[in-house]
């Protein structure tokens, strides 16, 4: 935690990630920091948010504890559908789900995600578990945010390999190779938020979070970042924000490093 | 005429044969049949190929032990604390040896299952594309819609040899009850040529056709029933026990180094005859804790007429 | 905020204008839902697209009623009586007017509502090769395996404007627990672009909640929750009442020629207000001969942890 | 009734039909005559045969009351699986339904069955109902039977549209037009059994049902049709499958015409 701080940069993310939910919005949850976010939003400006879970689960309200895993007992009990992953994998396709969050290893300048290989498919340096359900969630949500550690050697020019699509190598190539879902709306890292240019969909620094300045974010970048005139402190959680995330992880287990 | 009921060993010995495909961790991060996939290793099987969506830590668990050559999956690692060491080890350095994998999507995954089950060669999708999960794969074909053109993916269906399931309960036939998310459980057992069903409770055939809905999938697939009680642990199963989560951290830290997989492996799975020897090693009290602190009954529901 | 819970005719002016696509009757010979059929019949919606895999006589009233302009199924007909002499009318004489038939089989049509749901434009199929279903029909497209060149039938996603579902009960989001026989229930649901729940009892959230396994759908797709006992009949609805054998034949036999059908339509919907006025016409003591004799409840099942 | 006998065709129809049920089979179940058959199978020489229902039903032990539909209430209470259509009719495709039976209202030479237009399909004499599951049955089941009334405007040279596909033109047309089910085993008539020849698939009178004459059988066919030369009376229902009949359907709802 940063000394000046009364918040970890984890917790800015959950607040960040958290204000992108919409009232209403059907929303693809993932673990850690997206869960916090989910339940932060449902209990600030998006009462109506509904989550959903690829292992078969939907729940309109956060479970009661926090979960290790999206299997765990306490977010099947009070679920409102415990299903088949594939029915709400099918729902994502339809374009039912506006919102998901993944995360990833390294990530490059079009957001695209990497969680796969390191080095070669062949003889990877690095053999990362996989996609799970971020490649479906990348390909087919309205939108999506991907949640980062935002360190040099994981903003890379060009992943080695795409697992989640973001915007390929920009313009429209999304539409080129036929991906319904409209790609990622924000990478939020430890240090900043990174929107995308709508026209050549680079990634561009919208916001650095307080303590961080842009140069710094740009270092951790390893390509020349753009930074948008725009560019801003984050706006750091506000006391009730805080006071959900800590609710909901009281011992730190996810937002404290 | 032997019965469908039969200990693990028998189960695994009968049906698990060396360099058959087989589904576990259909679930999702619970009802994992880790002590299905503990006798799998005790039995020394060679050149699986293991399919599964994702298997938190049992798929790596199986390959450090040399048993599989071949994963079809969406994601193998550590769902609560991170990579899978043993899965890094087979793809970056062959150790213990060799290892194709078979990159899937969740999505992707459950779609070829499906297939399989619906006796369908391949189901048509727009995920992935665009994606380097599709160049060079067998699992998946390049199309494009007849009308306008659009790009599509084909996924090929798959038919494992066998799925291993555990649920909460079942009758000596295989009709079970299973309850929480689902995951691929009923797409991947009727993909599948057969099903190994892992039970908390055998109960009696009454107790399970009171309630058909809740029935899995149909006994005709069930080749044998396997009594294992815990035989989740540690991952979870609704209204019998929770995860037991300091059990992936410990396993997380001590697969860090082959040596340490090794000798966690002969502590946990070699060394242990089955799965009550299993559960006598775990510290006292662990079980008690993950009991269920409260029950939580579903409404009650007529099926009368 | 106006809530979801609604009556039939409120539900019926809002969400089934004319024109629109309609499936009823996703569970087959059960859970019918005849009492909004009716509601549909008394607001005299026109060019109705009805989807049904059978629909047993409800698609029949409806055609003679003048609603429908299409239909798309695998069976219109009364399933303990015979031929649907409305839909015999309709197709062999244009009368009330004419009705463009697209022909499913029961497998077709549930995969083309699969594929809606999964947001597939379709899913192959081996059915129906070589049969009269196929030429000149939207609903399929031949097509062949890429590897054998083996023909295959590409069965067209639908997605229904709306799907009309009869489930036991429901909490006034639509949070709804349904059981027994689900034919296309859930499939069609998920592929329609909203879901009318129909349902015995509306009850708490909390009785919903407690059992998410038995949830047909997300109550995200549902836009109106009526509740309407007996909404269902003269098809059985599990739990609740049994089915009137005796009302399909007389149905049957009323509806021979078309002077004998209006008769019918006019005194069991046209001259009728609702659903009540409806049982108020059945003869005395037959909803109790149709109530369960015995109650056959489903085993236990916890959620705790 | 036959005067001179204490069955009707309907009791010798079910009984030839559970003759056709193998012990341990998954038979797709139809209604009327065939669950009747599926009773007295299982009653009799086949007490692990497993009936499937297409409304969403699997049942080991038959219903013990009379049905009117696949769906009846008590079709429900004790069957062994209560599920979506979809997933019996993927059994099927998969190859692991034996056995069908279905009806029809008109069938040809090769065991082709209509059950949609009779008459052209722009302005069909009459609009039967359609295939409900049986052209699926027909298309996809190991073999299936046909069971219907034997008169000569049912059984036709040619029918006027093939709803459920039994052999084609004959020979191997289901294998050039690419259905995985072998095809029909036979038809059961009220007047007898056809048979079909391996080779060229045109049925055969296998057995005419006892107070029946070969002769009869050929006048209600308007095709010329081949009489096995080891044509024989049909075996008449025993004592104990016409029990079973009679417990299952009392009143002769379905078997006493």
């Amino acid at each position: 935690m940063n000394q000046k701080l009364t918040y970890t940069m984890q917790e800015v993310m959950v607040a960040v990630a958290a204000r992108q939910i919409r009232d209403g919005e059907l929303v693809f949850v993932g673990m850690r920091l997206p869960l916090l976010a989910f339940a932060v939003a449902k209990r600030m400006h998006a009462p109506r948010a509904v989550g959903l879970f690829e292992c078969g689960l939907m729940r309109d309200e956060p479970a009661p504890e926090l979960l290790y895993t999206m299997s765990d007992p306490p977010n099947i009990a009070g679920a409102i559908w415990s299903t088949r992953m594939i029915n709400l994998m099918g729902m994502l396709q339809q374009g039912a789900v506006q919102l998901g969050m993944i995360g990833g290893a390294e990530v490059d300048r079009f957001g695209n995600v990497n969680t796969s290989y390191i080095g070669s498919r062949q003889r990877p340096t690095v053999k990362l578990p996989g996609s799970g359900g971020a490649a479906d969630i990348a390909s087919l949500a309205g939108r999506f945010l991907i949640i980062m550690q935002h360190e040099r050697r994981r903003f890379k020019e060009r992943v080695d390999y795409i697992t989640s699509p973001g915007f390929g190598e920009g313009g429209d190539w999304r539409r080129h190779v036929g991906l319904p879902g409209r790609g990622p709306a924000a990478i939020i890292t430890t240090l900043g938020t990174l929107s995308f240019d709508p026209e050549t969909k680079e990634a561009i620094l919208a916001s650095h979070h307080p303590g961080v300045t842009p140069d710094e974010v740009c270092r951790q970048t390893a390509w020349p970042l753009r930074v948008s005139p725009a560019v801003h402190e984050t706006a750091p959680p506000t006391d009730e924000e805080l006071a959900i995330i800590r609710h909901c992880d009281p011992d730190g287990f996810w937002t404290r490093p | 005429m032997m019965g469908k009921v039969m200990t693990m060993a028998q189960a695994i010995g009968r049906f698990v044969p060396d360099g058959c495909s087989v589904l576990m961790g259909a679930a999702l991060e619970s009802l994992i049949p880790f002590a299905a996939g503990h006798e799998i290793i005790r039995q020394r099987r060679r050149n699986l190929t293991l399919i599964g969506p994702i298997s938190d830590i049992l798929f790596d668990q199986l390959i450090g032990a040399g048993c599989a050559s071949r994963v079809i999956a969406a994601w193998v690692g550590n769902v609560s604390a991170g990579l899978a060491h043993n899965y890094r080890r087979a793809a970056e350095a062959n150790t213990p040896h060799r290892l194709d994998i078979e990159d899937h999507s969740n999505f992707t995954l459950s779609l070829a299952l499906l297939a399989g089950g619906l006796g369908a060669p391949f189901i048509p999708t727009k995920t992935l594309l665009g994606t380097d999960l599709l160049p060079g794969s067998q699992s998946f074909q390049l199309s494009s819609e007849p009308d306008t053109g659009a790009p599509l993916v084909h996924v090929q269906a798959i038919t494992p040899d066998v799925a291993i399931l555990q649920v909460q309960r079942s009758d000596r036939e295989g009709n079970a009850h299973c309850w929480g998310n689902l995951g691929v459980s009923e797409e991947g057992g009727l993909a599948s040529r057969g099903v190994i069903i892992v039970a908390e409770e055998v109960v009696s055939r009454e107790m399970i056709l009171s309630d058909p809905n809740r029935v899995l999938l149909p006994s005709a697939k069930v080749v044998a029933v396997v009594h294992e009680p815990w035989g989740a642990h540690p991952s979870p199963v609704q209204g019998f026990y929770g995860r037991d989560h300091g059990f992936y951290e410990q396993y997380h830290l001590a697969s860090r180094t082959s040596e340490g997989f090794e000798q966690w492996l002969k502590g946990w799975v070699l060394d242990v005859e089955d799965r009550t020897g299993y559960l006598a090693r775990l510290p006292k009290d662990r079980l008690n804790q993950l009991k269920p602190s409260q029950r939580r009954l579903a409404a009650p529901v007529d099926y009368g007429y």
